[in-house]
């Protein structure tokens, strides 16, 4: 008995390391984000200092970064619109209608994701400049949408079968057609798992780097990469104002810790309950 | 099952598929054809070159090195993600309450959803040789700065374990999440049997959720694809090459060390193609039905 | 089914006729050829085995199936290319099939707003409605804060309220726990003799089946078995397995030898066991074995009189049923079950014979299982 | 963009409002963007925007990355979309932008009134490619050897004349048990790093990068050179391996290195107590015989395709007069920001010679002699750079050790320049 205590506390110690890890940086962060300078550079790292707002000030009136700020919530806005219009009813579609080619375009959807980031960003690069949309907003929103839209599809289909098909009957005996029971019945039961699958992909579009370095110079550079920028600067580095913008940047993926782990657990309670 | 023929899977199938299969298909289609060529950023004239990117390729000793790193990056990410998520999972599932597991799984979300430029800072910043959190207790105690940047080995291991924080600690959330689905008689009647708590998992527990672990190593091999960020930020592919990835590498030759497009892009297709194959036969294999 | 000539002709509309329906799905028939008629008012229950087609029949009378091949009419038209909206018919699902982002009162109005009912008459409708399932008081509540009654209940009334011609159940009780599940089926039944809408009920409950139906279609494999009264199909089973089917404690079944006895009797033997029926009942004629069917409750313990005939054996197991006790009697391998009083008290091991009564056994051929009981045999 | 838009209304309020300079302001239609590595003179400048905007009408916005991204960036948007106005340029890397016809010629749009002439004379020659001066200084120079004058008395050592008396002194002087190191070099991957500091060493031993078009830095001077360079390496403090300017000057200025050859501006540096520990410490002198100096310069230069128009290059023009102006270098002066200050009118002020001393001005005259174009001077100089920045680097950390080797593929790289630029 004694012997189990032991390996429980060591276990639950370990646990309690394991969640440190993933908030201590985070949370250092997020305190250097008040410091001065001097507070930062220092040879013992200090916990009590006297807080200062400046380095977010700088941050918000900085051009590129409300520029960035701009630029992401845009892009990544119009992208998770266009994803969620047309990938839930593709989704729908795919999880109710039995289809030929059903597994086929599964795959090909799964596929997407396959593609490195960079064999998808060098011939964008190309095709942009010969369009003279390089370095818009257009180009970026166009092929974030391909992260957007498989993500969607692929996340949602799960999410409608596990709409009880006799509620859609219910609602076909009723007197409804097929598409009032996508927008009446299946679109508000499956929501909530919807809105994760949507967050999802607004967190995936809103972390991208490689493809927004690749496909933009000045005008529609977006959070990411102002950041970087701002992280590469070897010279006098500015810490406090860089713990900013990283702070900034994290907010709204973490924002959305509770939606996401709300869709983990119904996506694993739909699990349990079909065991 | 539908009584009467509806246009409907076409209606909402085919505007999102043409879109999916413009926005993969061109661009792909695109990346061969750049390949082929000798395009470099700034200079008007092209000419078709066919295959000499890619025999260039496979004489050029950063392009062979880049092959091996992305390798050894995926081989020890992908276990060490795994390994980590089994054991904290299990540990959650075994030693803490179901609020302390709540808690717990809160917390393990955050690190995959922070942006991974800003887990790279975070982490760069944790580790700097003279500021950083980590690496003071060292430089306290022995009066040396520690920088693992500098050494080709420690390099990589830190970037990884950037990685494997943010990968390993979601999955753990997930395997806890599965464990939970399983029925409990399997447990019980282990334990009847006097097996071990930690035989329990190893020989009960882990095996009935072999599907799922294998899905989700999966899940994760796609996604090492995508280490740009962290290398980024974290090395730049050094010192010397010994982090530089086939995409870090790529991008260095389209945009940092020349504009070679369309050496950039040989590559990328190789990638493009090599990771297409493996991944649908991995697919394939481990979903029979 | 002379009693529909006293209803008015509208009422009379609401007949089922299928003709020949068949349902393919790719290769596979399930359906093959299925022939019914169902009158006004009459209750039909579909009753047999899972996997037998009977909810894939319901449902191509819902609409919800296509249909592969046959007519289908409902109340004089045919509706095979018809949606389930314009075929008159209202369904209530096995797992109640609510739709959960709706209140209860939007619940049942849901059908009548798509026919663009006003909305005063939606109101009286479901004040009407919820008054008759007792559910006025839930009506603002979502269907996961209700219990499993409860949320049936509503199920019933979405389906009532639009007065349909045709009331399809889809096993409306097997989600339901034992005791809920007698107190809505006699609801069920309640309504039914108010509303009297013609209703095809499905189930794979013998005991639903024989409480509910005016007529029962017992299926197997896509094919009618029988179709008949409750009693005719339980006293006059068309064949052994709908003998094995209907019944509890089930038939004892067991292939026997014939032998041709003096005096119009004939004597069954087998399994160390034998039984004499009056040949005159069954069409035995040339026959060298059949299957005998007899019901536990149609077994008695050996009398003086009964000349040596009879099953022997020891008592194997014995279940306590309250009055009863269901008693294994076996020999050689073979068991047969019989029902006696409590009183009796037999005990494991006790050697028993057991007598047939003669008049309550069935013979059913050993090949196609069919009934040999000649038509015109009186029953008792 | 709403935001140069807003600008841009904000711009014209303000003109309005004032009236009084409105010929002038109409120069610029829209706001200057910059991009640029960060330089204390152009932090200082975003104070006096308002100063451009009545000066142009427009305002300015900079973009700062550090100076490898800056020399990738610059090229990837000055080859394909060019929405910068003016970009930071360097030694290293006007040949390219000029044959690529990424910016345009300085002077037809640089205003008399600003004196172009005034710049130090070696900063022009840097400026200049094909008989035309392409950008405005903003920062440049050679190497000064700066030392720790209480360490070199303490342990009796004379300020190095020649190499092998610095090499003597470094491994002397190194004593990391009390937190001082010999020297700091910088090992981080780069034609303006590693290979900036490397390349002395090599012309000093008299290696020659190519005859013509043909390659033939790969020769025993470049052999002894790297040997050289990796033997010092062994006393260079620590984080320099991977570090460039910043670590290596950091930790001098820090007080912990000896001893170290560097760009001048660490002169300067050392001598404010605001970045410096060792004010009142060190001393500087020429760099140790037979190392040049890396004779460097960087300046603003106009942005070809983002002007399109001639008003705009002359509004470019006009802010890049602004911003390396008298006033300004003035300023700069006056913050005390000596590695920038280019203008002879400012560098022979009485205020310089008062706020630095004679010595330095002494120094920064020797050094002046032995300065040098060390790098190649040719288009193709970064990518060849930059690939032998990654061989040392590897070098320097260990993961290959043969520097003939690492030669020989550098050598195969520079045939493979040639030979795509033939095609």
């Amino acid at each position: 008995m004694k012997k189990l205590a032991i390996g429980t506390l060591l276990a639950r110690l370990a646990l309690i390391a394991a969640g440190l890890s993933a908030l201590v940086p985070v949370l250092w962060t997020f305190l250097n984000s008040f410091k001065n300078r001097v507070d930062i550079v220092s040879a013992v790292p200090k916990f009590f200092f006297t807080p200062t707002l400046d380095n977010y000030l700088y941050v918000l009136n900085r051009e590129a970064v409300a520029a960035g700020l701009v630029n992401s919530i845009v892009v990544a806005g119009a992208a998770v619109i266009i994803g969620a219009v047309l990938g839930l009813p593709a989704a729908y579609a795919l999880a109710r209608y039995p289809l030929r080619w059903g597994n086929d375009i599964q795959f090909f959807v799964l596929s997407m994701r396959f593609l490195p980031p960079v064999a998808v960003a060098i011939p964008l690069m190309v095709i942009w400049l010969q369009l003279e949309l390089y370095d818009s907003r257009i180009a970026l929103i166009a092929t974030y949408t391909l992260l957007t839209l498989s993500t969607v599809i692929w996340l949602a289909i799960p999410a409608f079968k596990a709409v009880p098909k006799e509620v859609e009957e219910a609602g076909r005996v009723d007197g409804y057609g097929p598409y009032a029971i996508f927008f009446r019945i299946a679109l508000p039961i499956a929501a909530r798992s919807l809105v994760g699958a949507i967050a999802f992909g607004f967190v995936l579009v809103w972390n991208e780097f490689l493809i927004a370095l690749m496909l933009t110079t000045s005008e529609a550079k977006t959070l990411p990469i102002v950041a970087s920028e701002l992280s590469q600067l070897g010279r006098d580095v500015p810490w406090g104002i860089l713990n900013a913008s990283v702070i900034l940047l994290s907010l709204p993926p973490l924002l959305m810790v509770g939606v996401l782990s709300g869709f983990l657990n119904a996506a694993f309670k739909r699990k349990r309950e079909a065991a | 099952m539908r009584s009467h023929k509806t246009r409907l899977p076409a209606v909402f199938i085919g505007p999102g598929l043409l879109v999916l299969a413009v926005l993969a298909l061109v661009p792909t289609v695109f990346a061969i054809a750049i390949s082929l060529q000798d395009r470099e950023l700034g200079q008007a004239d092209t000419g078709w070159v066919w295959f000499s990117n890619y025999v260039q390729l496979f004489s050029d000793r950063r392009f062979l090195n880049s092959v091996r790193v992305s390798l050894v990056w995926e081989v020890l990410t992908v276990s060490a993600t795994m390994a980590l998520a089994v054991l904290m999972g299990t540990l959650m599932h075994r030693c803490a309450t179901p609020r302390w597991r709540q808690v717990l799984s809160m917390l393990f979300i955050v690190p995959v959803l922070l942006p991974r430029v800003s887990a790279a800072f975070v982490w760069k910043f944790a580790f700097h040789p003279l500021f950083g959190l980590i690496t003071w207790p060292y430089k306290a105690i022995t009066g040396e700065p520690l920088d693992l940047f500098a050494d080709p080995v420690l390099a990589l291991l830190t970037v990884a374990f950037v990685d494997v924080w943010q990968w390993g600690l979601f999955f753990a959330v997930i395997v806890l999440k599965l464990l939970e689905t399983l029925p409990p008689q399997p447990f019980e009647a282990a334990r009847l049997d006097h097996a071990k708590t930690w035989e329990v998992y190893a020989y009960v527990a882990l095996p009935m959720l072999k599907a799922p672990l294998i899905s989700l190593a999966f899940v994760k091999m796609v996604e090492s694809l995508r280490a740009f960020d962290l290398i980024y930020v974290m090395t730049r592919g050094g010192p010397g090459i010994s982090t530089e990835t086939l995409d870090m590498y790529a991008f260095s030759q389209g945009f940092i060390e020349s504009g070679r497009i369309s050496y950039a892009s040989s590559m990328a297709v190789l990638m493009m193609v090599a990771s297409t194959v493996a991944f649908t036969y991995i697919w394939k294999w481990t979903k029979p039905s | 089914m002379s009693a529909i000539t006293s209803l008015s002709p509208e009422q009379k509309m609401s007949a089922i006729r299928c003709h020949h329906l068949i349902k393919r799905y790719g290769e596979t028939q399930v359906v093959h050829a299925f022939d019914l008629d169902v009158a006004d008012n009459e209750f039909v229950v579909f009753l047999g085995p899972s996997g037998c087609g009977k909810s894939t029949i319901l449902r191509m009378l819902a609409g919800l199936e296509d249909i592969s091949g046959g007519d289908l009419h409902i109340g004089g038209q045919r509706v095979n290319d018809l949606p389930p909206q314009e075929r008159g018919i209202a369904m209530v699902f096995q797992n109640y099939a609510l739709y959960p982002h709706m209140t209860v009162r939007d619940n049942i109005a849901f059908g009548l707003k798509r026919l663009k009912v006003p909305k005063a008459e939606i109101d009286s409708r479901i004040k009407e409605v919820s008054d008759t399932l007792g559910l006025e008081r839930y009506l603002q509540r979502k269907p996961t804060e209700l219990s499993g009654g409860q949320q049936q209940r509503v199920a019933i009334a979405r389906a009532m309220i639009k007065t349909p011609k045709v009331f399809l159940f889809d096993e409306p009780l097997s989600n339901l726990d034992a005791k809920l599940r007698n107190h809505m089926r006699i609801e069920i039944a309640k309504l039914h003799q108010t509303l009297k809408t013609t209703t095809v009920y499905v189930t794979h409950d013998q005991h639903e089946a024989m409480t509910l139906a005016d007529r029962i279609v017992l299926l197997r494999d896509g094919r009618i078995e029988q179709v008949g009264t409750p009693q005719e199909i339980f006293e006059r089973p068309r064949s052994a397995f709908v003998a094995g089917f209907i019944g509890t404690p089930p038939m004892n079944l067991r292939e026997m030898a014939v032998h041709g006895l003096d005096g119009g009797q004939c004597e069954l033997r087998g399994g160390g066991g034998s039984v004499r029926v009056d040949a005159r009942r069954f069409a035995l004629e040339g026959r060298a074995r059949a299957t005998l069917g007899v019901r536990p409750a149609h077994l008695h313990l050996e009398t003086a009189k009964s000349n040596g005939e009879g099953f022997a054996g020891e008592v194997q197991l014995i279940e306590y049923l309250g009055n009863e006790v269901l008693v294994s009697v076996g020999q050689g391998g073979e068991e047969i079950a019989v029902l006696l009083p409590s009183a009796a008290g037999p005990r494991l091991g006790e050697p028993l014979r057991l007598v047939a009564d003669a008049q309550q056994v069935h013979l059913f051929d050993v090949a196609t299982g069919a009934s040999l009981l000649r038509p015109d045999a009186v029953l008792h | 963009m709403p935001i140069p838009h807003s600008h841009r209304l904000a711009g014209l309020a303000l003109a309005l409002a004032t009236l009084a300079p409105a010929a002038l302001a109409q120069v610029c239609k829209e706001d200057v963007r910059v991009l640029s590595q960060p330089r204390e003179g152009l932090t200082l400048l975003e104070k006096s925007k308002d100063e451009f905007k009545r000066l142009s009408g427009a305002s300015f916005s900079v973009d700062n990355l550090n100076e490898n991204d800056r020399r990738a960036k610059s090229r990837a948007d000055a080859s394909t979309v060019g929405k910068y106005h003016v970009y930071y340029v360097d030694e290293a890397n006007v040949a390219q932008f000029v044959q690529s016809k990424w910016i345009v010629p300085l002077t037809p749009y640089y205003p008399a009134s600003y004196d172009y002439a005034d710049f130090d004379a070696g900063r022009q020659k840097v400026a200049t490619f094909a008989g035309q001066a392409w950008f405005a200084p903003l920062t440049g120079g050679g190497d000064l050897m700066v030392y720790r004058k209480d360490l070199l008395e303490k342990a009796g050592i004379k300020p190095p004349a020649t190499l092998d008396e610095f090499v003597a002194a470094v491994k002397k002087l190194n004593d990391p048990a009390n937190g001082v190191y010999g020297v700091a070099l910088r090992g981080q991957r780069g034609s303006g790093a590693n290979v900036w500091r490397w390349m002395p060493f090599f012309r000093g031993y008299g290696g020659q990068w190519f005859d013509g078009d043909k390659p033939v830095f790969n020769s025993p001077a470049a052999v002894k050179a790297t040997q050289t360079y990796l033997d010092l390496f062994k006393y260079s403090a620590p984080g320099t391996k991977t570090g460039g300017w910043d670590e290596s000057t950091g930790a001098f200025l820090a007080g912990k290195v000896a001893i170290l050859v560097e760009s001048t501006p660490l002169a300067g540096n050392a001598l404010d107590p605001k970045m410096s520990t060792v004010v009142g410490k060190i001393a500087y002198a020429v760099p140790p015989a037979p190392l040049t100096g890396g004779g460097y310069g960087h300046g603003l230069a106009i942005g070809a395709r983002a002007n399109k128009t001639e008003e705009a290059k002359k509004c470019a023009g006009l802010f890049i007069a602004w911003a390396t102006s008298k006033e300004n270098e003035q300023r700069r002066l006056a913050q005390g920001q000596f590695g920038e200050l280019n203008r002879t009118s400012v560098l022979g002020s009485p205020e310089f010679a008062k706020r630095y001393g004679a010595d330095l001005g002494k120094a920064l005259a020797d050094t002046g002699k032995v300065t040098a174009v060390n790098f190649w001077q040719d288009p193709a100089w970064p990518d060849l750079g930059d690939r032998w920045g990654i061989i040392l680097e590897e070098l320097i950390t260990g993961s290959r050790t043969d520097i003939q080797g690492g030669l020989d593929e550098l050598d195969a790289y520079a045939k493979q320049l040639i030979a795509r630029r033939k095609k």
